[in-house]
């Protein structure tokens, strides 16, 4: 495969732009980049415009890296187009493959959010009490704005996804070898998770590790943890053990525990039971009323497991019930 | 018609499932709705089973295990008695009500005890109503199959 | 669907049929993808039955079959048996349990055949996930541990040893023959104790294959049925037992003295001691609290008159580690403290004794060398024995130690034999004689003049407290100071009545060792509610416990007498031989285990198996779980963050694919 | 004795009432035995007991009425029977055919009426806290509800107990105010003369007084009210944290907050009330304060803790006439003096009061003196 080289789409969907950055963070790897790999379509670096991708054939670009999350129409309008346009589709980032921080959103609903975002915050001044419409009749005709929908997506529960990168962002060494492997033709069976290990963050995690027995957790903000023991020995919660390895230890170097970004392992169904099964099997006590007392030092288990990855997990949102 | 809820129950072999099975000896009449999964020991039960059969239409999970102290394994269901307060907290972030979940240790000799559980249960669930997850209406039932 | 599953839906004659409609499951079987064919028969459980599933399984070649039947706890292993015997590996039979979980229990025909669908449909997704397994053989070492060395120790240990088993003997004490060496008499037909046990302590003492470790204790179990690793404590008694001949000239000499445990503190001991004349092994041990050399360094008498040189001081605890096929834990009881009722005066009165006190005052080799008398050296006049103290009760224990209304008697023949004057009261709740030749020993009691008093001694007051508490009409005539008065009711007269005695004897309640938490967790036995010993089943396996290759007998497992104790410790050591003689045993093929390629090493796992079935790796940052140790609880797996560990049987799918089936419909 | 045949209806209505243990109990006489009349007339429970299990005639006999529901019987029963509730519930249940003996009559008429027993005025009630100078509670002010019990209202000697408990919590700094004339008797004694309709309006008037009051804790000067405040007040949604005087002065004395200076050269001793001791498992928190007093020499009888012998004064005995030498008041003062003591301290009204009357029957009135702690406390200070 030495012929053209590979034409590129990166998309970013419902995120904060990391993953673009991750793209520059290669620094001068970038021009290996170059030699294999043209950019045919990434809005947040160059001038494209949708069009540009309409007009594509279809399967014209040869690989497509789409960050963010599917948070609106928009979102799941240019990803079933990219989809359409691209031979591979990569879920690339944390967003797109388990719906990352935006997937936050899922604790709420949409109309929670709209109040809290157009008419209760406190720096908000909205007398008429005005919140977003899709459609809106002004003189000079009709404005249309995308949809927010009601639950935040990954990527692959909206389209049909070939391969993931997860991280939030990414490990930037990991798009080379990406974009290498595609070029070179060596492609992983589909479905598969690349630049990342098939083994939780613990393999080869630097922390000294003994016993594990909670009596009390504590939170990372409140304590100075030592760097080098296992923070789950201190009693803070790490998710390491349920998540993949790849990012390169950041987190844990600068002395914070793993947050999950990386996604669950092979076999996990859900990240946040995995790691919840794993930490309540170690509280040291055998009386309920202690056990609770002990619990009380996780004041938002939800929040904590499902950080970046609540739309992938088994209940995949807050069920709001008849409210 | 009236809302009949679906339960799941995750039995230990030794102590509740085989009280199950004294009831059943016994001819002891209860509630249909409890469908039951046998495992060796409650604390085989990964939390992910209970969020996994929310996610498949259940509007109850309940859990048997033996009386703490005389699991059959020393000290498998202690396990489960640490587990599911913290996983009820979950449910509850997740806006799954605490009472759709039960732990009960229920003895081999229990047959009563368990004829008496699931009825209780049952009228517990199906006054909290369907749960009717909206994950189910959200998602196609296989988008997730694989992580 | 490369799946060919066969559904069998039993009638159980009417027990299923008459509920559940089992055509109707049938059908409904037939259509679940995977499903080739789908029968009902009468009795899946017979021999025909069993023929036709065998039939269909060799014609049809079917990949797993599906019965739907009774509790898997019923016929799980048939069904297994018979697919195995048609060429199946046995773990590829899914039971779907439609009657004690269905038809027994479900009211209404629609409802149960509803859930019958229910559980077959999730019974034949599980199978699809089913994967072959084998059982696994491992060789049993041809020896055994027994852990205790009273009645039931010894029994077990001489019986095993009989039948030629290397046996391990261990006894915390310095001699073996435990609770019994110290009674008297044995109820009810009054053989001396003594005459009949030392001949079997003598025999365990110098058994060819009984290895005998005394003042011993077992310190740590690893290793699993048929190879135990025992680790034993052997403390120091600073005595050479291979030197010495037991002449007993040390003890003579020894300057120094404590009280006699052996005696209940009813008489002094010297520093260096057997516990009693006839011990065994029959070589004395050094009290190191006692001895004035351990202590101070000054003394040294029973080194000058050894003339075996067996005294070493240097002597320290040492560790020996035996590996042993399976072990017989008799670890016995302990007697409840009197002075947990302290209305009944016992460390208070000098005049209240408990039982195992009046045992040796009794005991012709005692400290009174068996004049019953009270400790200012009275011989009593009368006596009250008061029944149930601390058992059958709330406060307490809950049940009844099963011997106390037996030794009650006892006691009260031996008064009446002993001192022809004496008063004998036995205050009893109910007289429990349920044994062979008790109630006639009872009977016996009563033409033999004891007084019985159906209530239970409630109070018991020194004679001048009595008389400074209580007005002075209720002060029995000729009260002394020095007496003790028992209140009680008399229930069958329905009278409160004072009665005035010279000795009261208390009859504590049996109890678990006080160790005994640490002694079932050091050996993976479970206990009970009452801190007993739990056996596996209070019927049918009554001396065998969770453990694979550890029995309990007597004491430890609860209260019983010396019959009891003794047929217990015969029934462990027959158990315990067949075992051993099985040569090898067959283990659980539903094992977790740790998929090398998905663990990353972090530890999850480590501490949480109750059998130290997990190890890790250090070298290669791996768990691994040892299939020998592993029972296939499956606790590793729920906690294993990364899903590493597989439950063999229990895996996920496998239990997912059961959850979608029960609520597919 | 005539034959006669069980009648199983009698013992199911008990259970009604609430003789839940009822069948539980295997005769085995350990209550009769452990009973304080055992030691002069004594009351057989277990009779008692036997008799209302097979609903015989005899179950609500004279002897019925002698239960003053010490608990020595309760805390020793090996089958955990709570054979208070049996006597209250037996007691309940005649009550309703009105077969309450007479002396018990006119201190029932008393509480219904005047909401105390002792044919005191209701108007009168607490009048003694406006010349104590004890203000009205209030829940801005205050932190504790002073409840003093009907009694110091209506009997000089316990005034005193209710002034010197005054004055020590004034001198521990406690911010605490009383009820006026709206509050009423706890209704402990009540309850277990058998007039539960009495104990519930009772429990319900006190309970619009306390919510109404907004009162979230309360001090008790009387186990009795303590006992009924805490175990029983529940049933009518009164949700209050209850504290005896003695656990106060303990822990005003730990914390510092009072300073017990005075030397009282004497030798006490330590009565524990039966609703106080046994009942409650307060046994703790007296000794310490009195061991805290300075000068006081503390000698223990023989019968101490969940062996206390009762004053005979509970189970509404306090209204009904005991004999001369049967009274158990009559044997506890001999028993202190036995030890060498020159205070019997308590922590009880009734008590006080039964203590008090057998101090007139000895030889030497002046012999011992029947002292509540508060009052010893308030004398170091």
């Amino acid at each position: 495969m030495s012929q053209a080289k590979l034409k590129v789409g990166v998309y970013w969907g419902a995120s904060c732009g990391g993953c673009d950055v991750a793209f520059l963070d290669i620094h001068e790897k970038i021009l290996d980049v170059i030699q294999v790999a043209e950019v045919k379509f990434w809005p947040c670096a160059m001038d494209f415009k949708y069009k540009d991708v309409e007009g594509y054939p279809d399967g014209y670009l040869d690989i497509t890296l789409f960050n963010g999350a599917i948070r609106n129409s928009e979102n799941e309008h240019v990803a079933r187009l990219l989809r359409k346009k691209s031979k591979l589709m990569v879920a690339f980032g944390a967003c797109a493959h388990m719906g990352g921080i935006p997937g936050l959103a899922n604790f709420w609903s949409k109309k929670d959010i709209f109040a809290s975002a157009y008419l209760e915050s406190p720096s908000t001044e909205n007398l008429q009490k005005i919140v977003p419409q899709v459609e809106t009749k002004v003189p000079e005709g009709t404005l249309k704005i995308p949809e927010l929908y009601e639950n935040v997506r990954t990527l692959a529960q909206t389209i049909d996804v070939d391969y993931t990168v997860p991280g939030c962002p990414p490990n930037p060494e990991q798009i080379a070898i990406v974009l290498g492997a595609v070029a070179s033709g060596k492609l992983p069976a589909k479905g598969a998770v690349v630049g990342a290990s098939d083994k939780a963050m613990c393999e080869d995690c630097p922390r000294k590790k003994k016993e594990l027995k909670f009596k009390k957790f504590q939170r990372r903000h409140l304590t100075h943890p030592d760097p080098e023991i296992c923070f789950m020995e201190q009693g803070i919660v790490c998710l390491g053990a349920a998540t993949r390895a790849g990012c390169g230890w950041r987190c844990i170097g600068s002395n914070m525990p793993c947050r999950g970004c990386y996604g669950p392992l092979p076999n996990v169904t859900d990240q946040g039971a995995k790691i919840l099964a794993a930490i309540a099997s170690h509280i040291d006590s055998e009386d309920p009323e202690e056990v609770e007392r002990i619990l009380d030092g996780i004041p938002d288990p939800a929040g904590y497991f499902y950080r970046f990855g609540l739309p992938l997990s088994l209940l995949h949102r807050r069920h709001l019930g008849d409210r | 018609m009236s809302f009949e809820p679906k339960i799941v129950g995750f039995l230990c072999n030794w102590c509740t499932y085989t009280g199950a099975d004294l009831a059943g000896t016994s001819r002891m009449k209860y509630a249909p709705n409890v469908r039951v999964v046998r495992v060796m020991c409650s604390g085989r039960v990964d939390p992910t089973f209970v969020l996994k059969a929310f996610r498949e239409g259940a509007d109850g999970v309940l859990l048997g295990g033996c009386h703490p102290g005389d699991c059959h394994y020393q000290s498998g269901n202690m396990k489960t008695l640490r587990r599911i307060p913290l996983l009820k907290r979950l449910l509850k972030d997740m806006g799954i009500e605490e009472g759709r979940l039960r732990l009960e240790w229920i003895s081999a000799s229990e047959g009563e005890r368990y004829q008496r559980v699931i009825n209780e249960f049952v009228e517990q669930v199906r006054a909290l109503g369907p749960l009717n997850l909206e994950v189910r209406k959200a998602l196609p039932k296989k988008s997730q199959a694989t992580a | 669907m490369p799946y060919k599953i066969g559904v069998y839906v039993c009638h159980c004659g009417t027990n299923i049929a008459g509920m559940v409609n089992v055509e109707e499951v049938a059908d409904f079987a037939r259509g679940i993808p995977g499903v080739t064919l789908s029968r009902t028969y009468k009795f899946m459980c017979s021999d025909p039955g069993q023929a036709l599933l065998q039939e269909d399984i060799r014609k049809n070649g079917l990949d797993a079959v599906v019965v739907a039947a009774c509790s898997p706890l019923m016929h799980e292993r048939t069904f297994r048996r018979a697919a195995q015997e048609a060429g199946l590996n046995p773990f590829l039979v899914q039971i779907a349990n439609i009657r004690e979980q269905c038809s027994w229990v479900t009211e209404g025909k629609g409802a149960a055949t509803e859930k019958a669908k229910a559980l077959v449909a999730a019974a034949v997704r599980r199978a699809r996930e089913h994967q072959p397994l084998e059982m696994r053989r491992v060789e049993i070492t041809p020896s055994a541990l027994v852990v205790g060395g009273g009645i039931a120790g010894i029994q077990a240990a001489l019986d095993l040893a009989d039948a030629g088993v290397q046996v391990v003997l261990v006894e915390r004490e310095p001699s073996i023959g435990g609770h019994m060496a110290m009674f008297d008499k044995t109820f009810p037909t009054l053989d001396c104790a003594a005459c009949i046990l030392t001949p079997k302590m003598v025999a365990a003492g110098s058994h060819p294959n009984i290895k005998l470790m005394t003042w011993s204790e077992v310190e740590e179990v690893s290793g699993f049925v048929g190879n135990f690793k025992v680790k034993i404590r052997r403390k120091a008694g600073y005595v050479d037992h291979d030197k010495c001949t037991g002449c007993g000239l040390c003890i003579e000499k020894c300057p120094y003295k404590a009280d006699s445990e052996f005696e209940q503190g009813l008489a002094k001991r010297k520093a260096i001691y057997l516990p009693f004349a006839q011990a065994v092994p029959n070589k004395p041990i050094i009290d190191k609290n006692a001895c004035a050399y351990l202590k101070n360094g000054k003394c040294r008498v029973c080194v000058k008159f050894c003339e075996a040189a067996a005294i070493d001081f240097t002597q320290q605890d040492r560790v020996e580690e035996v590996t042993v096929g399976t072990i017989v834990l008799a670890t016995g009881f302990q007697a409840m403290d009197g002075r947990r009722i302290p209305e009944l005066g016992y460390g208070r009165l000098p005049g209240v004794y408990s039982a195992l006190e009046f045992e040796r005052l009794n005991n012709a080799a005692g400290p009174t060398n068996g004049v019953i008398q009270t400790r200012d050296g009275r011989a009593p006049r009368s006596v009250a024995i008061l029944h149930c103290t601390g058992s059958r009760d709330e406060n307490h224990h809950r049940y009844c130690s099963r011997v106390c209304c037996m030794y009650a008697l006892k006691y009260a023949h031996l008064l009446r034999e002993k001192l022809p004057e004496a008063r004998v009261y036995n205050f009893y709740i109910d007289m429990r004689c349920f044994g062979k030749g008790y109630e006639e020993f009872y009977k016996r009691l009563q033409e033999e003049g004891v007084r019985f008093v159906r209530g239970k001694g409630a109070q018991v007051w020194g004679g001048a407290e009595w008389k400074a508490m209580v007005p002075a009409a209720a002060v029995p005539e000729g009260l002394e100071d020095h007496q003790l008065v028992v209140v009680a009711e008399d229930s069958l007269l329905q009278q409160v009545l004072h009665v005035p005695v010279d000795m009261v004897v208390l009859t504590p309640a049996f109890e678990p060792r006080f160790d005994a938490e640490e002694v079932g967790r050091r050996f993976l036995v479970s206990r009970g509610a009452d801190g007993f010993f739990l056996e596996q089943h209070p019927k049918l396996a009554p001396v065998s416990t969770t453990n694979e290759g550890v029995f309990i007998a007597g004491a430890c497992q609860g209260p019983k007498d010396i019959p009891d104790t003794v047929a217990q410790g015969s029934a462990a050591a027959s158990k315990a031989l067949s075992l051993i003689t099985r040569k090898e045993i067959e283990i659980e093929a539903t094992t977790a285990h740790v998929q090398d390629e998905l663990c990353s090493g972090c530890r999850t796992c480590i501490g949480l198996c109750p059998y130290n079935a997990i190890t890790f790796d250090e070298a290669r940052k791996r768990a691994a779980v040892n299939d020998a140790l592993c029972k296939g609880c499956g606790t590793c797996v729920a906690a294993c963050p990364s899903s590493a560990i597989l439950a063999r049987h229990f895996g996920d799918r496998q239990i997912f694919s059961e959850i979608e089936g029960l609520l597919s419909l | 004795m005539p034959a006669a045949t069980p009648f199983l209806e009698v013992a199911d209505a008990l259970k009604e009432y609430g003789a839940h243990d009822l069948d539980l109990c295997y005769q085995c006489s350990t209550c009769t035995g452990s009973c304080p009349w055992s030691f002069v007339e004594p009351l057989n429970i277990r009779r008692l007991i036997r008799l209302a299990q097979l609903g015989l005639p005899g179950y609500e006999g004279e002897d019925l009425w002698k239960c003053t529901t010490c608990a020595s019987c309760q805390v020793r029963c090996p089958r955990g029977v709570a054979i208070v509730d049996l006597v209250r519930s037996t007691r309940a249940m005649i009550g309703e055919t009105g077969l309450i003996p007479q002396s018990l009559r006119s201190a029932l008429g008393s509480v219904k009426g005047e909401g105390n027993p002792w044919n005191g005025k209701r108007e009168e009630r607490n009048a003694w806290t406006e010349s104590a100078g004890i203000p009205r509670f209030d829940p801005k002010k205050h932190e504790y509800l002073l409840s003093a019990c009907c009694m110091p209202s209506y009997d000089k000697r316990s005034r005193r107990i209710a002034d010197a408990l005054w004055k020590v919590l004034q001198a521990g700094g406690v911010r605490a105010g009383v009820l006026g004339p709206e509050e009423s008797c706890c209704g402990e004694a009540v309850r277990k003369i058998g007039d539960e309709g009495t104990f519930t309006s009772l429990g319900k008037s006190n309970a619009a007084a306390f919510e109404k009051a907004g009162v979230r804790k309360v001090i008790a000067l009387s186990p009795h009210c303590y006992h009924t405040f805490k175990n029983e007040y529940a049933a009518f949604g009164v949700k209050v944290e209850v504290h005896h005087a003695s656990e106060i002065m303990q822990r005003l004395i730990f914390e510092g907050k009072l300073k017990p200076h005075k030397k009282l050269d004497r030798t006490v001793t330590w009565h524990d009330p039966c609703y106080l001791g046994r009942h409650n498992d307060i046994f703790d928190a007296p000794r310490a304060v009195l061991s805290a007093l300075p000068g006081v020499t503390f000698r223990e009888m023989f019968r101490h803790k969940k062996q206390s012998l009762c004053c005979g004064g509970g189970g509404g005995r306090m209204w009904m006439e005991t004999k001369r030498g049967e009274r158990f008041s009559d044997l506890r003062l001999p028993e202190a003096m036995a030890v060498g003591a020159s205070v019997l301290a308590t922590g009880c009204p009734y008590c006080v009061n039964m203590f008090e009357d057998s101090r007139l029957g000895l030889e030497r009135e002046d012999a011992i003196q029947v002292r509540d702690l508060a009052e010893l406390v308030a004398e170091t200070l």
